[in-house]
């Protein structure tokens, strides 16, 4: 048993400890079960869902590059309907547990984002709270992503505030930090999740042709990690409203880099898909390493970072 | 036939190499010590494998079993090096640890009837074994195998010895059985008639054909498809397949075999 | 022999091949004549100079990552008069031997940055054009970068214009790098380099402190290379004038790659730090793929992915 | 005495390792055949190893050779183990091929009447390689050596077998000389007076702490600094060393040894 009482608050989010998991990294949590028991995670994001079922990009949609991997799933989702009803009782349970469940939605347009949101506030009753992910490609602005700025990140997250009572983060997308961090409290935003993928590109260059079905993806794992510890001391410095570092966590420490840099929480993406077990590993090191720093409660450590 | 097979939840393995070398041209076989896996797998199904030596390489290579010896807790795999995930691994030494998730989604079910086997180059690997369990079972079958030349040649040996009735090869380059694709030797033996099913592996284009074949003669017809992937057991997304009707199918969970007739080629 | 013709033009920059070296990663050249015949490269571009020498950050100045290096040098210079005074001999023979010489200017503010250019203009008859990195702190506006915004970097090159008629490009930052591309076109730019490092931080989380002597540097190295290539794609499909590709180019393919994405030229940073002779093995590689793509001419493939 | 040696320019070599072993606890003695690099290194100079096995760790390891052996071809280099990189080179087998960047820097120069030479932790390496240079050209030195502990000791011999006049040594626990810091046999010895200079190789605090006993004794002191470093011969200003007056030096160029009166403490 730890000395250190590893409890934190994410925007009203109670976690009984800062390890989570992050969107479309994690199934539903359901497919660690055979690994570990995710019962013991402060929280996890579901992945993305919208009101209606969205089919997401032809394959291959992921490629490996130095130090990461890149992805183009596109939001594959069956629409926040059919994703309660497969895994609802599950996700129940899982709350139940004391892992607190976080409902990730998406949308084409405001319209569909609300949609989203209110199928969950009514369905989910199991939800701790939502995220909403900005960085989905903006129909009406023909493809840009929905949070590309500040003025349009919080537009979305405005017309959001008043459909639950319950938290509410935004995903933000790793560009632009601090105008969009502050826009987004200025909404409403209840937390800040970043950072998102890095847009990137591969090219086989004996083909010519993108390693992907398109030719832009989005950039994980170890080596977006000291980009992402950046974003979130930006975020930390201009917000008051807490913040949930996430970008190629692969052990305790890139985790307590974030806690350091402002997050007070931490959600693991690539690592579990690239070793299963990583999750509560990362737990392990961290509350190890909040010990080490001599401190009776992690929330000592949040923004600790000295200049 | 179907494909309802209890699904196994995937765990984390350590195994030990106990045999790592070439078996045909640019073809080796690992054999690895692997109690609880040997006793899991089921033939069709595959492992994660996580490959050291570079460590800037992060995800795993998915790989299915080509033999499964519960018995002597042996788990083997037959892999040809395309790359620099597959070249590394042909150079772990005897004695390494690998770490290795599985078992990953589900094999080829339950046969009935007379089943010809079609196989393309290391597409070979899932068939072996599937030709293993029909030999034990003691369900009849063909099989139709093809490789670019003689030297690349996996599979004829096992899947004789498994119990095949008749082995037919086709090569690329006419250097052993017939010259042209495997298609060819699958068209002819299903010419021959009689199958109640077809089970196909090899490269994409050999199993649309080889569906379009099996669909012309009204014989059922199972492949196991290839993606590229990350996780290996339902988590990302990253392993879509499109199925009629524009749902979308996990190759990892929902596969990697899969009813043909419902895959969009 | 090689049968492909490998010479480009660099928006008036007449380059023997594509594959030029980095500012700051190459000295003035000099250094790199033990290792090879530096005047087989098609450019190098020297160490920011400003008009007034500038002292950088305190040790430490770099530390390192993920496949890739985080550097706070803080663009510590002699200043342009002195730079000349000391390497213009070598940089003259060296643009004698065909290989371009680049000189790079720096500045807190537009008027340093037109000192530093009119310094060079009259001193540098050697220079083949000159670099503006826009990346400097700017001081009257609290040390942000002076390139932050496409207006700020276009007034840094609107400023610059009409003090020489050698070509001009224009380091950018990786950042909002459509607009900022059409800015800098707009504003007479004949060519862009980017991307300069990506702002990143790196804590030792014992000491709770910045693995630097600052809190945040720049990320290099092979790790920013999928984030390059995309940034070079952007800007090759919002501007006309050409393209210098930069970052994380470690091998002939990396730089296959930005050429397919539309850089006309290539420059090698971090890589001539940990392996010093790759600058002209890149050029090799490059030289072979071109070859292996049945083409005449390497300006055939500038731009030639296919989507 | 002086800064003025001819500066060798950097190349690339391919060293073979023939040995690489334990030395005194943590740290480790490698000798690498480099014909070339061992003709052209003087002692205080430096190389930049490639250091194999972790390809996620681009930069190299600035390394001071130990001892120089033209005779034999042979460079030799003194290593404490104290992170991931030095701890890979402590695995790297005989018959390992190392990148070497080298010669880097500029050594001790020439040294006239006697020397003190000040050495703590693993700063010993470049100060015993000077030693067994003044042995051999006969020029007078006593040696202070300190380090944590006896088991940590290292130098002590070869600087006794170089011909020291007196090895007076220091352990911060007391297990083996004075119990204390370098510094303090230091101060000792430079009672003693007679000196015509100070070397010192070793932690940046008891550098800073000889070059002010020095100062006080009216005796000029060099210091090998160190930095974190990328490239090893002065292309990136990543070394930087604050020199009085406001210039900025290059540890890798104008360095590692500097005179310590120069340098901003
Ligand atoms: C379910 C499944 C079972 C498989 N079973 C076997 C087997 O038993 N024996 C065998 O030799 N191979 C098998 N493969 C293919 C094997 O995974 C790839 O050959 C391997 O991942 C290539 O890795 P690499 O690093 O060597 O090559 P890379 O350099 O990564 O790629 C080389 C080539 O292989 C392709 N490739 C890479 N990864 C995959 C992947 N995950 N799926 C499909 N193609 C890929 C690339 O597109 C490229 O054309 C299987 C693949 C899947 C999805
Ligand atoms: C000119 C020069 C000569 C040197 N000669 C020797 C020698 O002969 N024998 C020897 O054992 N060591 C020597 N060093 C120090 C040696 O380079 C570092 O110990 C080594 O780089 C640490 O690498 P690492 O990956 O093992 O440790 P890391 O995990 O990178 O770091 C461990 C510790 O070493 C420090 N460190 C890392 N790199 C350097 C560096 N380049 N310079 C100084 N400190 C560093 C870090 O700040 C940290 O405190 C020398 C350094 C320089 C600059
Ligand atoms: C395969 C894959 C699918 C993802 N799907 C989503 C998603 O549905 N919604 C989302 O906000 N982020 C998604 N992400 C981004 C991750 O949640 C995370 O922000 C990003 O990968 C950076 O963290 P990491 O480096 O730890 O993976 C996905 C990432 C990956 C690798
Ligand atoms: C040590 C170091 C110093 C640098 N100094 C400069 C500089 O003076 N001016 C500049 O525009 N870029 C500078 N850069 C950035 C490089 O020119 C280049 O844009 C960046 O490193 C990305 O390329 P790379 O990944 O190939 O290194 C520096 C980079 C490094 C690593
Ligand atoms: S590979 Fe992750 S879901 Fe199939
Ligand atoms: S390490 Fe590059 S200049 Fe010294």
């Amino acid at each position: 048993m730890s000395g250190v009482s590893m409890a934190v608050d994410l925007g009203g989010i109670r976690m009984a400890n800062p390890i989570g998991t992050a969107s479309g990294t994690f199934g539903c949590g359901r497919q660690f079960e055979g690994f570990y028991d995710v019962g013991r995670l402060g929280a996890i994001t579901t992945k993305g869902c919208s009101a209606e079922p969205w089919n997401g990009n032809p394959a291959p949609r992921v490629c490996e590059v130095t130090s990461g991997i890149m992805n183009s799933v596109g939001l594959q989702n069956p629409g926040v309907r059919e994703f309660v009803a497969h895994e609802g009782a599950y996700l129940s349970g899982l709350a139940e547990r004391g892992c607190a469940v976080i409902c990730q939605v998406v949308g084409h347009s405001i319209e569909e984002y609300a949609s989203a949101l209110e199928l969950y506030e009514e369905l989910a009753p199991f939800a701790a709270g939502f995220e909403v992910n900005i960085s989905c490609p903006n129909v009406a602005a023909g493809g840009l992503a929905m949070g590309s700025t500040p003025e349009r990140a919080a537009e979305v997250m405005r017309a959001l505030r008043p459909l639950t009572r319950r938290p509410v983060l935004v995903k933000m997308a790793p560009s632009r930090v601090p105008e969009t961090a502050r826009a987004l409290e200025d909404a409403g935003a209840d937390a800040l999740s970043l950072i998102n993928t890095i847009p990137a590109m591969s090219i086989d260059v004996r083909t010519r042709r993108s390693r992907l079905s398109r030719p832009t993806a989005g950039l994980s794992g170890p080596l977006v990690h000291p980009i992402a510890v950046r974003m979130v001391w930006e975020a930390h410095n201009a917000v008051g409203i807490p913040i949930n570092g996430i970008g190629g966590v692969m052990s305790g420490q890139d985790a307590a880099e974030f806690i350091l840099a402002g997050a007070t929480t931490v959600s693991v993406g690539t690592a579990n898909l690239v070793q299963p077990d990583s999750a509560p590993r990362i737990l392990a090191e961290l509350e190890r390493w909040a010990e080490s720093q001599g401190v009776h409660d992690i929330n000592e450590l949040i923004g600790a970072f000295e200049c | 036939m179907g494909l309802v097979v209890a699904r196994q939840t995937a765990g984390l393995h350590e195994c030990e190499v106990v045999g790592n070398g070439p078996d045909a041209k640019g073809i080796f076989l690992l054999r690895m010590r692997a109690e609880g896996l040997s006793r899991a797998l089921a033939p069709g199904q595959f492992v994660n494998v996580a490959v050291p030596g570079d460590a800037t390489q992060i995800l795993r290579v998915p790989l299915s079993c080509s033999g499964i010896l519960p018995d002597e807790g042996l788990v083997e795999i037959s892999y040809a090096v395309v790359g620099d995930g597959t070249r590394r691994l042909s150079e772990v030494p005897v004695g390494t640890s690998l770490g290795v998730v599985g078992p990953c989604g589900h094999g080829w079910g339950p046969i009935e009837g007379k089943a010809l086997l079609v196989a393309g180059g290391i597409g070979a690997a899932p068939i072996v074994c599937e030709a293993r369990r029909l030999g034990v079972e003691g369900v009849p079958f063909d099989a139709a195998l093809g490789a670019q030349s003689a030297a690349r040649l996996w599979g004829e040996a096992a899947l004789a010895r498994a119990g095949a009735g008749e082995v037919l090869v086709a090569t690329d380059d006419g250097s052993a059985g017939i010259a042209g694709f495997a298609t060819l030797a699958a068209e002819r033996l299903l010419a021959k008639g009689g199958y109640s099913c077809v089970l196909c592996c090899g490269p994409q284009p050999l199993m649309a054909a080889v569906a379009g074949l099996a669909g012309k003669a009204g014989v059922p017809c199972l492949v196991s498809l290839e993606r590229m992937m990350s996780c290996g057991f339902g988590a990302c997304c990253t392993c879509n397949v499109s199925l009629v009707g524009g749902r979308q199918a996990s190759c990892c969970m929902d596969g990697p075999v899969f009813d043909a007739s419902e895959v969009v080629w």
